[in-house]
Order: structure tokens, then C-alpha cells, then sequence
């Protein structure tokens, strides 16, 4: 099923979006002014787009340390994250979380996740609460190729697979844990191989192509609504900035990022492939580019400007009822 | 109306209860539902010790049996927790936490915490725990300490078949993650329940007997214990009060140092390890907030610094008994 | 390589060590004289056995709850452990274990384990310090079905491979973990399928054959000891008794037990083809049955009439220094 | 020969020679080689931080880089010490316990014991620790009290580079299970520290700074707070005597009863939460052991019963610092 032309827009807006967003943390955070660890999805916004572009208010989708574009494609506003990386009060936690934690459960976003492996076990839970519950939901969990072996992980395609849950596991392969190669730490061909070991579907898929990966996602998505169970699926792309800001990338080839981005840009393949079909035009593209510019400049201002939390808020929030 | 069941059936029938009221509730945990896929009997088990048997019957698929992955399942109920069910999670043995404590201590506990109050996490953690089965070093723990340590969590240690069925159902109504710990030697303990549903709330502490000379905070299992001491020394013309925690997490310290302000003395019974524990704890606020009203130090009766051991002799040895409480009073007392 | 007529007859009362142990111990359980949890491997003796034919000095073996009969293949002392599971002062480990958590370092039997799952990181261990020092030696780890589906049991089949270890991993795939079925509680046709997903062979065998144990298990310790790294074998196999001394077993087949016993027994497998084979006489099997009654006979008298550990020893072996 | 090294450098050295002395000392964890099987340069981490930067350069195989499995590499280096090795294995932050705590306290506490003596672990868990950083909720935490609790474990938190090396080099060379915790913000701190290799027995607390009015029991990072406050005290003439525990398993009580004896006072400084930590350990044992010394009740400043959160005012709040010690202390002299 070809992508509308509304749709193709807001993909591209999806992605556009997120590349600003991290672009620019990657400039801001070398001012000195954002505290804590920040690692940036900059590269592998396809991914995210291609699998959030499928979901609604039903789906829930569980994320990992690297965790700005899965929250902005599952729709989080970007003002209140913006405000969470700066650790300000209006953040989207009130500035308690900070990117690690960056969540909005009222968009179905359960978090960003300090712990790698620590997504997967939470999704499925979702998908057991939308299955319970005849919500016809969907759950989705985001994690890297380090994440994979994770026993967590593992554990958790077993029992989404015993439980015949609507939840699908996504390896965003970037070919690095920190600063280790997957191909070292993985010690399969492909992490998706592994779908069999927990009977289902395993899927590879190229994550620079947005099209491709909302492809694959389209028919998890499908499978899992229709309580055909569980899918894994791997995108293999790269991220461009270091394994958090800070990291100067040295265990990384020579000119490895500049060649990729000279190559396979999910960004710039997506505007070629749409614009030579004759989908949309350069001119959209470019009104959609200037409207993000602004949105996440805006934001970055307002974040700036805004006033730390509360000292009161040091004590708040931890139980609901004491 | 209130009937002579045990500790056990307590908290069967709160489950029970509970599941009826509030369609939400789920279980999940290994032979929960009595062994899934196995070609025998249905509902063969109700968990290890038979205490959900009877619940697949009645309750079906919101009985889940799980394969022998505490990180996935109890992360699932976690997850779950947070979008619209209230699960209530058995694991086994305490002692097997160390499996999956991050879905507890990481996930669970700091969801509100991290998220700015944009999140509930209503999810219960049925758990065995303590000694005197014979079963060795890693299946006999406490551990309650190491969640009482744990912003977010709250810890509950029933003593009795009434606060077992009183406490379990406000676990599962609260909308905290909860801890619920049940010693596997008090199941066959009986005492009087009401049949309907009651809630007891947390942080309230009991206090079981009433006595002036020295105050014994304790909990769990030790309760009795406690007061089995108590009744010895009151042959000795010693008077005990006995405080119950109930809960460990929220911690009633108000009840406690209202005690030893009448009392002016304090021994602390705990069957866990000595170090960085309840007993510690009740010490150290004893000793921060209520040090006038001290007339003698305080004293500690835990099990010692040792792991589990299996033979019958050193385990006797090792669980706190209600001689050693009688020699920590006596001590307080200036009488040894 | 056939088997010597030594080796014929090492196996033969090895297996019938372990039948003859848990028999007795099933026995003497009944009489209530035997404290904590007590899991006996009866019907499962090819395994061990099996495996514990190749090994030697170097080798070693972690085991889990289920782990008399890895104990004995392994060469612990019959007398100690019994003692130990009546929780006697001149048990293996003082009385202090018991039955879950018998071990013998100097024997190379790293110990049983109360948690599922808990020595398959052991026995990655034991196979690196084996590498590292150039021993030769390899490590085998001894887990069941439900044990297979344990995070940290997939995470050590990866770091194995990862690290090409002198490791073998053996699910002993007895149909149940307690009263949940493997058919639903591995999401895979076969344990060992997933061995694929860990870059290592996965082999199936019967594990009421001996023969077929002993060859399969023969080849993983020669891919073992030559740097060539991890296998992963299934043995399909069945437990006697309960899965723990108590258990009534009623979730299992109406007579499942009593025709696995006339049908496939490992013992009466073994026998027939030795004999059939003329490799062995009936009478020299009938022998080594006689002395087997007797050792056991022998090691219960001694148990039962062995002291308690001294008070004292309630504090000592703790800490080698503090 | 002393030199003005960072507590960092004091850890790799330590590291570095425990590996020259003896063969059977290895390495393993995230990243700690530099990033197996990548393009660019070799040995480019050493660690997340760059503690063991270059020893993988000097020590070749015997530093290895792990999946990011801690059950599986955590318990293999549990595994390997029990077969004739002697590994340093790094969890990278104390904060990830969670997934690999079994293997530390079921399995490496427990077989000594369990095993009637018949075992040696000799292991050591580096692992990092301590808020300050703006790392938030699951990058920040305390958690030795965890380990503290558990019998079977030692339990290290140096303050210094002297220390720092010191203590690790008697952590490599000790026969029992060690978990070595490393607080973060401590890496850079300068101090001098002997070429040559020295061992720090455990169980020894430091008297940092000698005083007659208040003793000052604390530990790691917070014993710089503690000095800091001992400092502005002075000049309130007010003499506070500073112990560092160095230890907390075993932990020196000895020398904590000494101080309380002569200063008749104490305050616990701890930056873990409240709730069965090392304040309420240390303050217990004060209660039960030197009662009789104290003049005034004992007060505890600690975090508070909350996660670590992320923005820096509130995680600068969250930390304990030389302000509340000073009121503590005051408190305690009875002039607030
Ligand atoms: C349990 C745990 N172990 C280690 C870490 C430290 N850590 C954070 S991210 C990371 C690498 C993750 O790699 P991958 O899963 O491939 O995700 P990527 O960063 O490449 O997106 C590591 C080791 C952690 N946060 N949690
Ligand atoms: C981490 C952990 N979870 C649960 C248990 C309880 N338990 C002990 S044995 C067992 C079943 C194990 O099944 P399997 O691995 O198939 O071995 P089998 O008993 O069949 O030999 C369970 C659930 C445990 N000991 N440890
Ligand atoms: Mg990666
Ligand atoms: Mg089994």
C-alpha cells in the first residue's frame, strides 16, 4: 500500500525533525551547557520514522538510551523535550529525567532506558496489557545490537513468543556497543537470525531506506494486530556522532561517518527517491526543512529560558500514595 | 464473618477477591496456573507451594504461566502496570531477585520518580522468603532489607493470616510497586479472617502486646517469636511491648518511638543479616530521634553474618530464637 | 573409537551409581529423614554419564538443582555426598550445602546450583581459565529445558562463542521444568535449535541412549580441547520421580512414567545391547549391580549414623580472611 | 617514591602491577581493551571513563572486552576464580547490578560456605558509583549498602589515590570476593601515592583528621564533604574527629567506638539513601556498643529517599553537603 502524499510528508517531517533535533544538541552540547550523558539517534532516523509512522494512540513503544527519535516519532512535543535535556522544570519529567529517561506515557512512550536490555521485558508488558484488554495495540521495543544478546532480550522473544504477544522487537543495528563492533559481540551473522531460536519471523532490513523499513514494519504491525504474535527485525544503519557526546570516535575507520553520510543519508535518500518520482516536490521538502529550523530553534530558546525545577520538586514524585 | 483459615488461604482468597472485584487484576509467575502444556491434570500446581491453586479454574487465561525468565515476566508486569492492567507477579523465592532486581529496583521503582510523576506503576511482587525449610543457602534469604533500601518500593511483611489477607489486598489496590513478602513458615499458621474484603493500610504498625519495661520492634516470622519471649519473661516480672512493622516500606516510626518513649528501652528482632538491615534501621532511628527516652543501649537479635546453612542443627542455630530475645532484654534490663 | 571393555564397565556402574543413589534416596525421603528439597535424576543417567566418560583432571562441570548424578559422574565421593544430603558434619561440604549445593573443586565438580540457570556463566569461567592457563581442560555445563529459556543461560552461549571457549553446553531436556511442559515453554521445536543463533553446532540426541550420548559428547570435547570452541547438545531424556521428593507428579500422563520405564530405560538400553553385542556378560553387569547395592547400602548406614556439624561450624567458612 | 597522581591513574597503576606480578591476574568488561573488532584505532577506550586505557596494550589477552551480558562475563570471572584465576571484572556502573546480581551474591558470596570451605573465590567487581554527575537515576546510585548486606562479600570505597591503589592491589591479592567501588567524581582528584605496589588491609578505618567534640564517621566521596565541614567547624570551635571507613565490609567498628568514647558524639555521613544503608549500620552498632559514651542523640545525613534526579539544582540538593554536616554537628553539640 503506497504512502499518501499527507503521509509522505509527515515522515519526512518525522525525520527532518529529528536530525535537527540532534544536530543541534550535537552543536549545543559543546557549549558546556547540557548536563549529563546524551547520546544522539543522528543517522538512524529511518528506523524510527519507518515502524512510528505505523502506530496510534493504542500502540506503546519502549525505548533505550539512545531514545530522541524513537519519543519524537511516537509524538512527544519537542518544547517539553528540549526542556528535559536542559533539565529544566517544564521539561517533559520535570526535568528529573534528563535524555535517558525522556518519556510522555500519555503518548505511549514508556521511556527512554538507562539499561541496555531494560526496554524489552516492559514492552512486553504493553502488548500483554493490549491483549488483555482487546485494545487491538500493538508494542514496540527499540534496542541496539549491544542490547541484543542481553539475556533480557533474549528472554524476552521467548516469552512474547510463549505468550503469542502483539510485540515486535526492533535491533537498530549501528555496528557498535560503545565503542565495540557487533560483529565482535554478536555472535551470529545477523542479530535477526536469531528470531528462529524463538519461532518468528526474522527480518533484515535496510535501515537506511525508509521505505523499506516502513515496509517490514507495516507487515509486523500487521501480523501483531491481527494476533498472529511477534516479529524481529533488524535495521542495519550508522549512527554519525559518537557513542554519547564527547566520544571522539577514534575506534571507528577513517573518514567511516563522512563517507556514510556522503552515501546512504536516510535524509537524502528519502528527498532523491521522492523527488524523482515525482511524489513531492524539492520546494515541500524545503518548507518542511525551514519549519523544523524553526521549531527546534525555538525550542532550544525556550529551554534556555526556562527556570530550573522547584526545590520542593527534589522530594516529590517518587510514591504516589505514602 | 470471620473464619479459622491459615496464612495460605489468606492470600489465595485475597487474590481471589481481589480478581473478582477488579477485572484488571492479573497473575502471572512459574505454575501459577498449575503447569501450562503439560498433559496431566489441569491446575496440577497453584505455584510451588500450591497457595494460587484454584485460580486457572476460576480465572483462566488472567492466571498466566511463565517459562523460568524472572527478568521478562516480572519486567512484563512491570510494563503491563504502566499501561492499564494491575498484575500481580509471583516470584518464587526472594532469593532468586538477584535475576531480575533490575526490573524492580531500575525500572519499577523510579518510573515516577524519572518521569516527573508521569507514570504509575500498580504492580505487586509475590514473594517467599525466609529460613527454617532446610533449604540452604539460596532458598532460605530475607532480603527485605535490600528493597527497604529502594526509593520507589514499597516492602510488606505480614505476620499473620489477617494482615496476609488485609495488606495483600491494599498491595494490590495501591498504585505503587509493591514487595509482598510471605514467610514460607507461616503459610500453615491459621487465625482468624474475615471472609469479606478489608484493606490494611501501610506504614501502620502493630503493636501486639502491651508492656512497659522494654519495647520489641519486629516483624514477620520473628512476631512470634517475639512473642514467645515476651510470655517468658513475664514469669520474670518483665514487661514486654511487642511493635509489629507490617510494613517495612513505608516504616511506621512514629508507633516505634512512641513505644520507647513509655518504654525507655528498645530491642530490635529481625531474622535477616546484621548488616545495613531492619534491625539497623529501627536502631538508628531510635537513636536519632527518641535518644532521651533511652534508658540502656539498644540491642540487636538478628541472624548472624552467615549465609543459610542446610544442616538442621546450624539452621536451628542461625534463625533468631526467643532465648536470645530473652538474653537481649535481660541485657537492657541490666538483669544478665 | 569403540569403547573398551573397561570403559564398558566404568559407564555401566556409573549409571548404575546414579540409579541405584536416587532410588535409595527416593526411599529413604518417604521416611522423613531427610531434610530441604531433594530433585533426583533418575531416567536421565546416559546423560551425565555420557559426557562424564570423556572428561578428566582438567575438566570441570557446573551443575544445577537436579545434580547427583553430574556429581557422581564426576567422581565425588558416594560416601560424602549422601552424608551431605542428610546434612551430616563429614558431609561433602560439611553438611552446609545439602543436596542443591554439592561440590567437590578438587573432583572439578564447581557445585549444583539452586538457581535456574545460575552455572552456565560458571562453566564459561572455568573454560576461559582453562584456555588462559593452557590446561587443555574443557568445562561442561548441565542444565534443563527451563533452564534453556534463562537469560543468563543464552548470554553465556554467546559469550562462549564470543570468546571461542572450551564449553559444552548440555540441556538435559527432560519434557518439564516443575509442571510446565517445554513444549510451552521453549518457543523453539528444539532446545538446540538455538545454537545457530550463537554461531556453534547444535546437536539433538537420545538421551536414554547412552551410545548416542557418549559420541556426540565425545565430538564437542574434541572440539573443545582443539580451540575449535562451544557446542550446544540436547538430550532428550525422562525424570522418574517428582520434580521434587513430594511431588505427586499429577500434572503428567496417566502411566507416562511407568511406560517410559518398561520402554526406554537407559540401564535395561545399555544392558541389552552389551549383551546382545557380547560385549559384556550378564553376569559381569549382574556383579557390578551386586557391589553398587551394597556402596549405596553402605553410604546411607554411615549417613544416618554420621553426627550433626559441630555448633561452631555456624560461623567458620564464610570469609578465608576478614 | 610518592608522585601527584589522579585517583583514576592510581587505579590503573595498581591494575598495571598486580599484572606484571602475577600471570593469573586478567581483566575483563565493556569496552575495557578499547573495542574489540572495530576498524579504527586500537585501544581507543579504556572503559567508559579510560581507567584501564593501555593495558590492553601491555597485557594483550588477558584484557578482554565482553558482550554486554553482565550475567554471563560477571559470573564467568566468578567461575574463572574458582579455577585458578584471579579476575578483575568491571561493571561499569554499580547502577547495573541489577541484571548480574545473582552471580554476585548467590553464587560468589555463597560457596565458600555452601561448599563447607571447599572453595576460593578470589574475584574482585570494579564498579563506579556516586551522584554528581547529572547521570540521573540509573547512573548515579550508592547501592554498597546492598552489598554490605550480604554476608560472603567485601565491600571497598576509597576516598584517595593513596587508598584508592592501596586498597585495590589487597583486593587483587585477597582470597574472598571483593566488590571495589570507584565513586566517579573521585577520578580526578590528585594525591600522592607510592610507586612501588602496597597493600591497605581491610577493616582498617582512617582517622583522617584527629578532634575532641564530634566524631564524623563517613566514607568515599563524602569524607572530602566531611573534612570541608570539619574545617568551617573549627572556626566555630568546634573540634570534630573525621573517621573514614574505607571498608564497610568488614567495617572497623573498633575505631568508630574508640572515637564515639572520646568525643562522646557522633554524626554518619553517607551519600546513599536513608533506609538500611551505612548511616543506620554504623549508627546502630554506636547504640548498641557505646551507648554509654554518647552525650547526645546520633544524627544521620544522608540523600534523601528519593532516585537521583536529573536537573543539576536538584541533584546538587540531593547530595549531602558540608551545610548539613555543620548543622548536624551542631545539632549534636546541642547549639542549633
Ligand atoms: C546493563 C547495562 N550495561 C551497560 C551499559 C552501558 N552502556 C550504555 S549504552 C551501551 C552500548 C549499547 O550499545 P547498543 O545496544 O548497540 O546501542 P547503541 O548505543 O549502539 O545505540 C552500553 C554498554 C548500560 N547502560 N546498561
Ligand atoms: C532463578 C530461578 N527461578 C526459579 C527457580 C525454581 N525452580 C527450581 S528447579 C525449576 C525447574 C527447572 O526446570 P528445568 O531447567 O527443566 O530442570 P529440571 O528440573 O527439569 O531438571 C524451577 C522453576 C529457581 N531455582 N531459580
Ligand atoms: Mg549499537
Ligand atoms: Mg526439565
Amino acid at each position: 500500500m503506497p504512502l499518501s502524499k499527507d503521509e509522505l510528508l509527515k515522515a519526512y517531517r518525522m525525520m527532518k525533525t529529528i536530525r535537527e533535533f540532534e544536530e543541534r544538541l550535537h552543536v549545543e552540547f559543546a557549549t558546556g551547557e547540557i548536563p549529563g550523558f546524551v547520546h544522539l539517534y543522528a543517522g538512524e532516523e529511518a528506523s524510527a520514522t519507518g515502524f512510528c509512522m505505523h502506530l496510534d494512540d493504542r500502540d506503546k513503544i519502549a525505548s533505550n538510551h539512545r531514545g530522541h527519535g524513537h519519543s519524537i516519532g511516537k509524538g512527544c512535543d519537542v518544547d517539553a523535550m528540549m526542556a528535559e535535556i536542559y533539565g529544566r522544570g517544564n521539561g517533559l519529567c520535570g526535568g528529573k529525567g534528563g535524555s535517558m529517561h525522556i518519556a510522555d506515557l500519555s503518548k505511549g512512550m514508556m521511556g527512554a532506558n538507562g539499561i541496555v536490555g531494560g526496554g524489552s521485558p516492559l514492552a512486553c508488558g504493553a502488548a500483554l496489557a493490549a491483549k488483555q484488554l482487546g485494545t487491538g495495540g500493538v508494542a514496540i521495543s527499540f534496542f541496539g545490537d549491544g542490547a541484543s544478546n542481553q539475556g533480557t532480550s533474549m528472554e524476552s522473544l521467548n516469552l512474547a513468543s510463549v505468550w503469542n504477544l502483539p510485540c515486535i522487537f526492533v535491533v537498530e543495528n549501528n555496528g557498535y556497543a560503545e565503542a565495540t563492533s557487533s560483529k565482535y559481540s554478536v555472535a551470529c551473522d545477523d542479530a535477526a537470525d536469531r528470531a528462529s531460536a524463538f519461532n518468528m519471523p526474522g527480518v533484515v532490513v535496510d535501515g537506511h531506506d525508509f521505505f523499506a523499513v516502513y515496509e517490514a514494519a507495516g507487515e509486523a504491525v500487521k501480523r501483531a494486530r491481527e494476533g498472529k504474535g511477534p516479529t524481529l527485525i533488524e535495521c542495519k544503519l550508522n549512527r554519525y556522532y559518537g557513542h554519547f557526546e564527547g566520544d571522539a570516535q577514534t575506534y571507528r575507520g577513517k573518514d567511516e561517518v563522512k563517507n556514510l553520510r556522503a552515501t546512504i543519508d536516510c535524509l537524502d535518500r528519502f528527498r532523491a527517491k521522492v523527488t524523482s518520482a515525482d511524489l513531492l516536490s524539492e520546494a515541500e521538502l524545503d518548507v518542511i526543512d525551514g519549519e523544523v529550523a524553526a521549531l527546534i530553534d525555538g525550542s532550544v530558546e525556550k529551554a534556555k529560558a526556562a527556570p530550573m525545577p522547584a526545590p520542593a520538586e527534589l522530594l516529590t514524585d517518587v510514591y504516589i500514595s505514602y | 464473618m470471620a473464619r479459622n483459615i491459615s496464612y495460605q488461604q489468606a492470600i489465595g482468597e485475597a487474590l481471589a477477591q481481589e480478581m473478582e472485584r477488579d477485572e484488571t487484576v492479573i497473575l502471572m509467575g512459574e505454575d501459577v496456573a498449575g503447569g501450562a502444556g503439560s498433559p496431566g491434570e489441569d491446575d496440577a500446581w497453584g505455584g510451588v507451594l500450591g497457595v494460587t491453586k484454584g485460580l486457572y479454574g476460576k480465572f483462566g487465561d488472567r492466571v498466566m504461566d511463565t517459562p523460568i525468565t524472572e527478568s521478562a515476566f516480572i519486567g512484563a508486569a512491570v510494563g503491563a502496570a504502566t499501561s492499564g492492567l494491575r498484575p500481580v507477579a509471583e516470584l518464587m523465592f526472594i532469593d532468586f531477585m538477584g535475576v531480575c532486581f533490575d526490573q524492580m529496583f531500575n525500572q519499577a521503582a523510579k518510573f515516577r520518580y524519572m518521569f516527573g510523576g508521569n507514570a504509575e506503576t500498580p504492580v505487586v511482587i509475590r514473594t517467599m522468603y525466609g529460613a527454617g525449610f532446610r533449604a540452604a543457602a539460596q532458598h532460605s534469604q530475607c532480603l527485605y532489607p535490600v528493597f527497604t533500601h529502594i526509593p520507589g518500593l514499597k516492602v510488606v511483611t505480614p505476620s499473620t493470616p489477617y494482615d496476609a489477607k488485609g495488606l495483600l489486598i491494599q498491595s494490590i489496590r495501591d498504585n505503587d510497586p509493591v514487595i509482598f513478602c510471605e514467610h514460607k513458615a507461616l503459610y500453615t499458621l491459621e487465625g482468624d479472617v474475615p471472609e469479606e474484603a478489608y484493606a490494611i493500610p501501610f506504614g501502620e504498625a502493630n503493636v501486639t502486646r502491651e508492656g512497659d519495661d522494654v519495647t520489641i520492634v519486629t516483624l514477620g516470622r520473628m512476631l512470634h517469636v517475639a512473642h514467645e519471649a515476651a510470655d517468658a519473661l513475664a514469669k520474670e516480672k518483665i514487661s514486654c511491648e511487642v511493635v509489629d512493622l507490617r510494613t517495612t516500606s513505608p516504616m511506621d516510626t512514629d508507633t516505634i518511638i512512641e513505644s520507647v518513649e513509655n518504654t525507655g528501652r528498645l530491642v530490635v528482632l529481625d531474622e535477616s543479616h546484621p548488616r545495613c538491615s531492619i534491625a539497623t534501621d529501627v536502631s538508628a532511628i531510635v537513636a536519632q530521634e527518641a535518644f532521651g527516652a533511652l534508658k540502656a543501649p539498644i540491642r540487636m537479635v538478628t541472624a548472624p553474618h552467615v549465609p543459610v546453612p542446610f544442616a538442621e542443627n546450624l539452621e536451628d542455630l542461625y534463625i533468631p530464637d526467643a532465648g536470645q530475645v530473652q538474653q537481649a532484654v535481660r541485657t537492657v534490663m541490666g538483669k544478665d
